[in-house]
């Protein structure tokens, strides 16, 4: 077994092993053994992926695999990593791992619970680890279905709307998306040769001007729907609200970076002129979305609904900064990814484990936690600082990259987008501020005012993910080179 | 002629046997009529694993009755399909049908009828096609009338004799158009006599009509959710799987090779058909209550997206039809198959009732979850394969915009097949559906189902062999 | 010769935050105190050292001093030129900035051991203290533009922790919060400057970007923007964000109710260092103000300061909130600042203004933290911010009243103290380069010393009201600070500053104008008289004043209604009118159409089912009427 | 082959009998008289494949043939048929259709 396919191979047997486990301290231990193993497999990819690289590897793709699949349709179980996806791929682990702990206290349907949250999990691993698009677009979805259960069976609020929105919209996506892919596999032989999904194979040929003018506002959309792509967003508030903890967590962490990276990966990669094409137009967009974002988070006073649109605001960046299509904010695009998945996760923690012990999200209901539970409401505010962009924290990092790479565009319209954008940090400090000044500071609302203090799993799980927004604040030039080096390839493919 | 040429009707000759026995046991046995059960389905177990040894492609009857390996292992796909029907309607016989002492004409019936199906897919001209038609029709509308003290299912019956004598009756007036216009029945000669004329377009339509009646097609599908409804469920998933996707079947042979000259006419036939039925389908089953009649529309629309894989009228159309036709098969039959269990459990029918069943009944929601969800086309379950190859299909051939609206109706299907899983999972009720325990054969019916759900799409060398099957058609 | 121990200088504060933040369960007071306090005097013992190294040793090579990078690392790659470095610079300003920032600093810890004796949070304090002194050490050392971005972040963090250190009180909530935000959005500009730089410069690299050449060079190259080089237009976005941070007019109200932090903050960060940080960022890029458009942003840098310092003493009049005073006596100085950098010339003795710039920063941060200390030496003793509840404290507090004398005559610009010649150099500058903003400034110095012995009258003298408990002196940990910035403030003034700091680095001879110094000198007395009459006793004539005043009295007390214009910006525009239509914008047309997609497709379903009405005939007549529909479409198209 | 009568005119009472079967099988109300209008269709069909083969393709008999089958078929049906209405009429009591809606929508 290759060490790609056991990223895939392993969740499947920790779903087995709950399914034959038994008691609901059985069902989590094998859920973060699992995990557990889940995340060193990942660290040693890590590792192993730099010896390679090291070693003077540079093959685009590495522990790439190719296994045919479907003979007629030449459809490839074809699997490879470059840095973006080891990257990735850490992520999902950690956020996976911590998802893990924070839902420690699941009550209901436990083992289910933890079922489908590795599904979920096995369908983005393979997703990042897929250079094929077909079997790419099958883990797509894989990861995109459990969540109707998830979000149906263990949320809050109007979860049976919000899971059924956060599902149609999502396949709807994916059916423009699956319309794309087919455009693409179609197209695939205009220099000659034989049709096929393998993105590398696609991106050496030449799709006609026009195949790439029609399909490519597919692909794109379809993907970045799931990046909360203004104004095809709106199932993220809702889902985000209903969702439980964990699930918030995996899926503004994880799940919404799939649009980002699918973008990347596959959209402007193999249809380059079509980006060209089409880039002011989803721009436009795109900057409405971070600017609009952070505005509609300004007068929510749901602590998940300022989430989730603060998340569509900063992945409305990563998605400007691909468009922007230059090495650094591309660069900025993915460390802002794996930011955000750390920090969203930190923040959908948190808030789970503040509304597991007040019972509200309503801001305005609660005053002065800071007093009670110094430790959650110190985490909160880091996560509040690292989401605003505070120097030290991954956030900062991202974003810079993102604005100075995305005004050193020749074009000035470019440059004045640019400029909408980095408006954002100020309406983003006014809702973190408003939030930690009204829930954290201020007198102590009475009936709060004795609360459980945290416990050892919210510590592991929130301290890895703090541990890791300050590994990126503080060293931005680690991360940056392993994504840089990875970005090349795909960059002059775009220019 | 010799024998051994007649061995190539030899699944057809062994099913006629099966019946014989059978109609000769419901006399013998006297005593315990539900080991007329054991014997129907042991028989036809056999025949099923028979079916399984190779067979040459030829024809018999002066070219009226075909085979290939195609044909030959599309009536084994019937048989897998008929055997989970039957291994599941034992149950319901026992329960309901006991008392009647009908339990063997039963099994007769729905055998005479998949005999003919075998010879409509196997014709070799007009007549045969329509006896086989015949054949399969009649014994469904007897069936589907069974249950004699229930005014549904008289109903039923009543609904599905005279459309279908209706229907055939078009089908007929059609055929004798197209004999007019070439005057030959043999399918080897048709195509190269037919031209465009209004004769042959009036022909070409009214054939379809009467074979897009069975497929269920809007807007010839009108009796699909009654006929459904008012049926025994076995019946009802027979209906919904082995008759249509046998009509599928032969209509793309019909069209692809013998009225193949008149393709730029039956293409945007098939166009306007597919859409049709799959917004109707969609738009009907998005306000069902009954299950049944909601997996009536739900086969509807499942019908327009096999029209939309057909159009691409080339090997790659085949292989990828004959594929989801079987992927389809076992989703449908899993899905009845669940629905049946809990209609003779509690006798419970509707989407509502289902509330809260993963709380007494986790097996039966998995495995109806699991069904629904390969109709809907989610991966990695088979269903997702099936409708991706038959997109494949229709974009091969530059449909990206019938593509466009199946992924449409794809999204609309997946919201009534969420409705049946936020019952049975997101919901809770006051009164759930108590935990039951259906019969051996029930079970392992719908294992088997579930095992193949998963197999059929993961285990590519099933869809590599229909693709290699296809091929040797020659179109 | 190797500096790259000068990397201990930000880096030891650092280390002391994050080994008191981490730790701060187990430290117990006044430990914390203490461990952060020696922590904090390491820091500013090496400090010191290179700067005086840096002056007196090796910084000046061949007349001239060099810009040396002590310590330089690429900390984020954006391309061969441009890359956000990591570093430590010395040059004249960045030494200066090394006494006055661990020195107040280091008295400012040593302070807090006294006054934040039996505080909650005693060792959270300091380690924000260690975290600020760290940000700002990181500021002023700072090789290039993004750096300094990079720490004006970590300083405006730190300040708002600290503003919000009482974060019970909900004014203190608000004023941090309105603290940050103001300087966000200031940052915004700063931000946008850079981006702008970083197109056109293609560097943020100091020695590059001030380097004569290279100037030359961009002015040819940069295009044009309504008039003004773009390289203007980005000075000026830079200059957005020093203002916002050294609270210029229009972006300074967050300044004055930022005084809700505890007083030693007030001193540290919004007094003597941190505010400055926008002199000292205009100070850093001056070749660029100078030469871009003849010093177009330059003239927009003075007419702001000496806008800023008029508008701060007018309100200053007014206050009552001791606190307040000193705030808007800061934000006036630091108009003076801005004022004096505004007038400067470059080579040689027309860079007065530079120098004396910097100078009065200096003095400025010696007086103002000794002020503010001695008003917390106060405030401690009375629980109070408010002068009317203070009086004839003289009595009770001897060196509190002696050093708050000083420091308040420093102010004033009497001689020999730091500020007279401090101050002389401002206006002498601003005489010779532009007399409006000479008369402004002369203007000023008045009403400085009006306001300050204002206040120093309400507060020693006036009445002595009757105390609950009779206010005694602070403890040793507080006045002995007091006295050393005393002593700062005295002496400090004879520095031969003008030999050190200069805007071309070559240091020139200075000399006072004795009729200059003289006509401020006459109208700093005329202030201090005019407060001696007014406020010496307790009477009524300063009411009566008032009251002749009416209209512009009541607008000066409300700080000219600033704070409810952007109230009313903030919260009735951006809040209500924009924030709150996008909201529902979003919840009822985005998502709203999503819905609607939705239920139309129900409603569809719901209306067309008619169609299955159940009677045989009707499929008959469908299937029929289907297939002659089709024959038909087909038989049309045939022809 | 019958002389003076040409293809046209058989075809065209063939179509005439088909449309009034349709036309049959629309309006009645009572399953008997659809039952023969289901006939009528059929029948015509038949004539048509007689009438075809007699007058196009004198030549073999598919034509006859088949329409032999389709007499065999339809009388199966029809007994069918019939069986089905007798039992229908035992639940209902009626052979109208208007009885037979209590499924639909």
């Amino acid at each position: 077994m290759d060490i790609l396919t056991l990223f895939v191979v392993v969740p499947v047997l920790t779903v087995v092993a709950l399914v034959f486990s038994k008691g609901i301290k059985a069902y989590r231990l094998v859920a973060a053994i699992g995990m557990g193993i889940q995340t060193l497999m990942s660290f040693n990819l890590l590792y192993q992926f730099l010896q390679l690289r090291e070693a003077g590897n540079t093959d685009v793709m590495l522990f790439t695999k190719d296994v045919l699949w479907f003979a007629p349709m030449n459809i490839h179980y074809a699997i490879g990593v470059d840095g973006i996806s080891v990257l990735m791929i850490l992520l999902t682990s950690i956020i996976v791992l911590t998802g893990t702990f924070v839902s420690w206290k699941v009550n209901d349907l436990p083992k289910e619970f933890f079922i489908s949250l590795i599904v979920l999990a096995s369908g983005v691993f393979g997703f990042f680890i897929s250079v094929d698009l077909f079997t790419m677009f099958v883990f797509y979805e894989i990861a995109v279905i459990p969540m109707f259960l998830l979000i149906g069976i263990w949320g809050t609020g109007p979860r049976e709307y919000a899971a059924m929105k956060l599902t149609l919209m999502l396949m709807g996506a994916s059916a423009l998306l699956l319309v794309g892919l087919l455009g693409v596999y179609f197209n695939s032989n205009a220099d000659g040769g034989a049709l096929t999904f393998n993105i590398f194979e696609i991106s050496k040929v030449h799709i006609p001007l026009a195949a790439q003018k029609l399909f490519f506002p597919f692909l794109f959309i379809g993907f970045a729907v799931i990046g909360a792509f203004f104004p095809f967003h709106t199932w993220s508030p809702d889902g985000h609200a209903s969702a439980p903890t964990a699930v918030s967590m995996l899926h503004a962490g994880v799940l919404m970076k799939l649009g980002g990276y699918g973008i990347f990966r596959v959209a402007m990669f193999v249809m380059p002129d079509g980006a060209h094409y089409w880039a002011n137009f989803f721009m436009v967009f795109a900057v409405i979305g971070v600017f609009y974002g952070a505005l509609a988070a300004i007068k929510q006073k749901d602590l998940k609904y300022i989430n989730a649109y603060s998340s569509v605001s900063h992945l409305g960046l990563v998605l400007l900064a691909l468009l922007m299509m230059n090495e650094v904010a591309w660069k900025g695009a993915m460390l802002q990814s794996l930011s955000h998945g750390f920090i969203t996760a930190l923040f959908f923690a948190l808030i789970g484990m503040i509304y597991g012990r007040t019972h509200t999200r309503i801001v305005t209901k609660m005053g002065g936690l800071l007093n009670v539970i110094p430790i959650l409401g110190a985490l909160y505010v880091i996560a509040g600082m690292a989401n605003l962009g505070l120097p030290g924290f991954s956030g900062f990092v991202a974003e810079m990259n993102i604005f100075v790479g995305a005004f050193q565009h020749t074009d000035t319209f470019h440059r004045v987008i640019t400029i909408i954008a980095v408006s954002s940090i100020v309406v983003t400090a006014v809702y973190i501020l408003r939030v930690v000044g009204m829930m954290l500071m201020g007198p102590t609302t009475p009936e709060f005012k004795n609360l459980p203090k945290i416990t050892w799993y919210e510590r592991t799980g929130t301290y890895i993910l703090v541990l890791f927004i300050t590994l990126i604040g503080i060293f931005p030039f680690w991360w940056g080179g392993i994504i840089t080096e990875s970005i090349g390839p795909f960059i002059k493919n775009l220019l | 002629m010799n024998w051994n040429t007649m061995l190539l009707m030899r699944q057809e000759i062994v099913l006629t046997i099966v019946i014989l026995v059978l109609l000769l046991a419901d006399v013998f046995v006297t005593k315990d009529k539900k080991t007329v059960n054991y014997i129907a389905i042991g028989l036809f177990a056999i025949h099923t694993l028979i079916g399984f040894l190779p067979l040459d492609a030829g024809s018999l009857f002066g070219d009226s009755f075909r085979t290939s390996p195609l044909i030959f292992g599309f009536k084994n796909v019937l048989n897998v399909g008929v055997l989970l029907i039957i291994m599941q309607s034992a149950s319901w016989l026992n329960s309901k049908m006991l008392q009647y002492q009908k339990i063997g004409e039963f099994y007769a019936l729905i055998f005479s009828s998949l005999l003919g199906m075998y010879f409509m897919i196997s014709a070799g001209n007009f007549l045969m096609l329509y006896l086989g038609l015949e054949l399969s029709t009649l014994p469904v509308a007897a069936l589907a009338a069974y249950d004699i003290h229930s005014r549904k299912s008289s109903e039923a019956g009543i609904k599905l004799i005279l459309s279908a004598a209706l229907s055939s009756g078009v089908l007929l007036f059609g055929v004798s158009i197209l004999y007019a216009a070439n005057g030959s029945m043999y399918f080897a000669n048709i195509h190269d006599n037919l031209g465009h004329s209004y004769l042959t377009i009036m022909g070409l339509v009214m054939f379809f009509s009467g074979l897009a009646f069975k497929i269920s097609l809007v807007p010839f599908h009108f009796w699909t959710a009654d006929v459904y409804e008012g049926a025994p469920t076995p019946v009802s998933n027979y209906l919904s799987v082995i008759s249509k996707a046998s009509a599928v079947f032969i209509l793309m042979f019909v069209l692809f090779i013998t009225l193949r000259e008149l393709k730029d006419i039956w293409t945007p036939m098939l166009y306007i058909v597919s859409v049709l039925t799959m917004f109707i389908g969609n738009f009907f089953a998005l306000r069902q209550q009954n299950l049944k009649r909601f997996l009536a529309f739900s086969s509807v629309a499942q019908a327009g997206f096999i029209m939309m894989g057909m159009l691409a009228a080339n090997d790659l159309a085949v292989s990828t039809v004959v594929y989801f036709l079987a992927i389809y098969i076992f989703s449908n039959i899993g899905a009845f198959g669940v629905v049946q269990a809990v209609s003779i459990a509690s006798g419970k029918e509707n989407i509502d009732d289902y509330n809260g069943l993963y709380r007494t009944n986790p097996m039966m929601s998995l495995a109806i979850m699991i069904a629904l969800f390969s109709l809907a086309g989610v991966p990695p379950i088979a269903g997702f394969f099936g409708k991706f190859f038959l997109y494949t299909s229709a974009a091969s051939q530059g449909y990206y915009a019938l593509v466009f609206i199946a992924v449409v109706n794809v999204t609309i299907s997946l919201y009534y097949y969420l409705l049946v899983v936020r019952a049975a999972f997101l919901r809770n009720s006051e009164t759930p559906i108590p935990y039951f325990r259906s019969d051996l054969l029930t079970r392992i019916g719908i294992i088997i189902v579930m095992i193949g759900l998963f197999f059929l799409g993961l285990y590519s060398p099933f869809y590599d062999y229909i693709q290699e099957v296809s091929k040797i058609v020659g179109i | 010769m190797n500096l790259s121990y000068t990397v201990l200088i930000p880096l030891l504060p650092l280390f002391m935050f994050l080994f008191l933040g981490f730790g701060f369960k187990r430290f117990k007071e006044p430990y914390s105190g203490w461990i952060g306090t020696i922590g904090m005097l390491i820091t500013a013992l090496i400090s010191f050292y290179t700067a005086f190294q840096y002056f007196f040793n090796y910084g000046k090579v061949d007349g001239v001093y060099q810009k040396i990078y002590a310590f330089n690392t690429e900390w984020i790659h954006f391309s061969d030129t441009l890359h956000i470095d990591m570093g430590v610079l010395l040059d004249p300003i960045s030494a200066v900035m090394l006494i006055v920032v661990p020195l107040i600093s280091l008295m400012v810890h040593l302070y807090s051991i006294g006054y934040m004796h039996q505080e909650p949070g005693f060792t959270k304090f300091f380690a924000f203290l260690s975290l600020f002194t760290f940000s700002m050490l990181g500021l002023v050392l700072a090789t290039n533009l993004f750096q300094i971005y990079i720490f004006w972040e970590l300083v405006g963090v730190s300040s708002y922790l600290l503003i919000g250190y009482y974060f019970e009180k909900p004014s203190a909530v608000l004023a941090a919060k309105k603290a940050f935000i103001v300087t966000r959005f200031a940052d915004f500009g700063f931000l946008v400057g850079i981006l702008m730089i970083s197109y056109y410069a293609k560097t943020w690299d100091f020695a590059t970007l001030t380097s004569l050449d290279f100037i030359h060079q961009l002015s040819s190259q940069v295009g044009m923007f309504m008039g003004f080089s773009i390289i203007t237009w980005a000075l000026i976005f830079i200059f957005v964000g020093g203002a916002g941070k050294s609270a210029m007019f229009p972006l300074h109200i967050w300044l004055p109710d930022a005084m809700e932090g505890p007083t030693p903050v007030s001193a540290l960060i919004h007094a003597a260092t941190m505010v400055v940080a926008g002199v000292f960022l205009v100070g850093r890029l001056f070749p660029m103000f100078f030469f871009f458009d003849d010093g177009f942003a330059l003239q927009i840098v003075a007419w702001v300061g000496a806008f800023s310092a008029l508008f701060a003493a007018t309100i200053a009049f007014t206050q009552y909130d001791i606190k307040r005073v000193l705030a808007f006596s800061t934000m006036s100085q630091i108009g003076y600042m801005m004022l004096a950098l505004g007038v400067s010339g470059y080579e040689g003795h027309e860079g007065l203004g530079f120098m004396a710039s910097f100078f009065h920063l200096f003095t400025h941060a010696m007086f103002k933290a000794l002020l503010f200390l001695g008003a917390g030496a106060i405030i401690h003793a009375v629980h109070s911010n408010d002068m009317n509840d203070m009086g004839g404290l003289r009595k009770y507090m001897p060196v509190t009243h002696i050093t708050f004398l000083i420091a308040a005559l420093t102010i004033s610009g009497v001689p020999p103290f730091a500020g007279f010649w401090s101050k002389d150099e401002i206006l002498a500058a601003a005489f010779e380069h532009n007399m409006p903003v000479y008369i402004i400034g002369f203007v000023v110095a008045g009403m400085t010393a009006f306001y300050m012995f204002r206040l120093y009258f309400r507060i020693f003298w006036w009445r002595d009201p009757d105390y609950h408990h009779a206010p005694h002196e602070a403890p040793k940990t507080m006045t002995i600070p007091l006295l050393v910035l005393a002593f700062m403030a005295v002496f400090s003034g004879f520095i031969p500053f003008s030999e050190l700091v200069s805007a071309d680095g070559k240091g020139f001879h200075s000399h006072i104008d004795w009729v200059m110094a003289g006509a401020s000198v006459v109208i700093g007395l005329i202030g201090i008289l005019l407060a001696y009459v007014f406020y010496k006793r307790e009477n009524d004539l300063s009411t009566r004043f008032a009251y002749a005043f009416g209209k512009f009295y009541k607008w000066t007390f409300h700080k000219f209604y600033i704070d409810e214009l952007y109230f009313f910006v903030t919260k009735k525009i951006i809040f209500q009118n924009i924030s709150g239509p996008f909201a529902w914008f979003d919840r009822h047309v985005v998502d709203g159409t999503m819905n609607l997609i939705g239920n139309k497709t129900v409603w569809i379903g719901e209306k067309i089912k008619g169609l299955q009405s159940g009677k045989i005939q009707d499929y008959a007549m469908f299937f029929i009427s289907g297939a002659l529909f089709l024959i038909m479409v087909f038989w049309l198209l045939l022809n | 082959m019958i002389l003076g009568v040409s293809i046209y005119e058989i075809l065209t009472v063939s179509t005439l009998v088909f449309f009034i079967g349709v036309y049959g099988f629309v309006t009645r109300k009572n399953l008997i008289a659809m039952l023969m209008s289901v006939e009528l269709i059929l029948n015509s069909a038949a004539l048509n494949f007689v009438v075809i083969n007699k007058y196009l393709f004198p030549g073999n008999l598919e034509g006859a043939i088949f329409s032999i089958f389709i007499i065999a078929v339809a009388a199966a049906e029809t007994a069918l048929a019939l069986a089905i209405i007798i039992n229908l009429y035992r639940r209902v009591m009626s052979l109208n259709t208007d009885e037979l809606e209590t499924m639909k929508y």
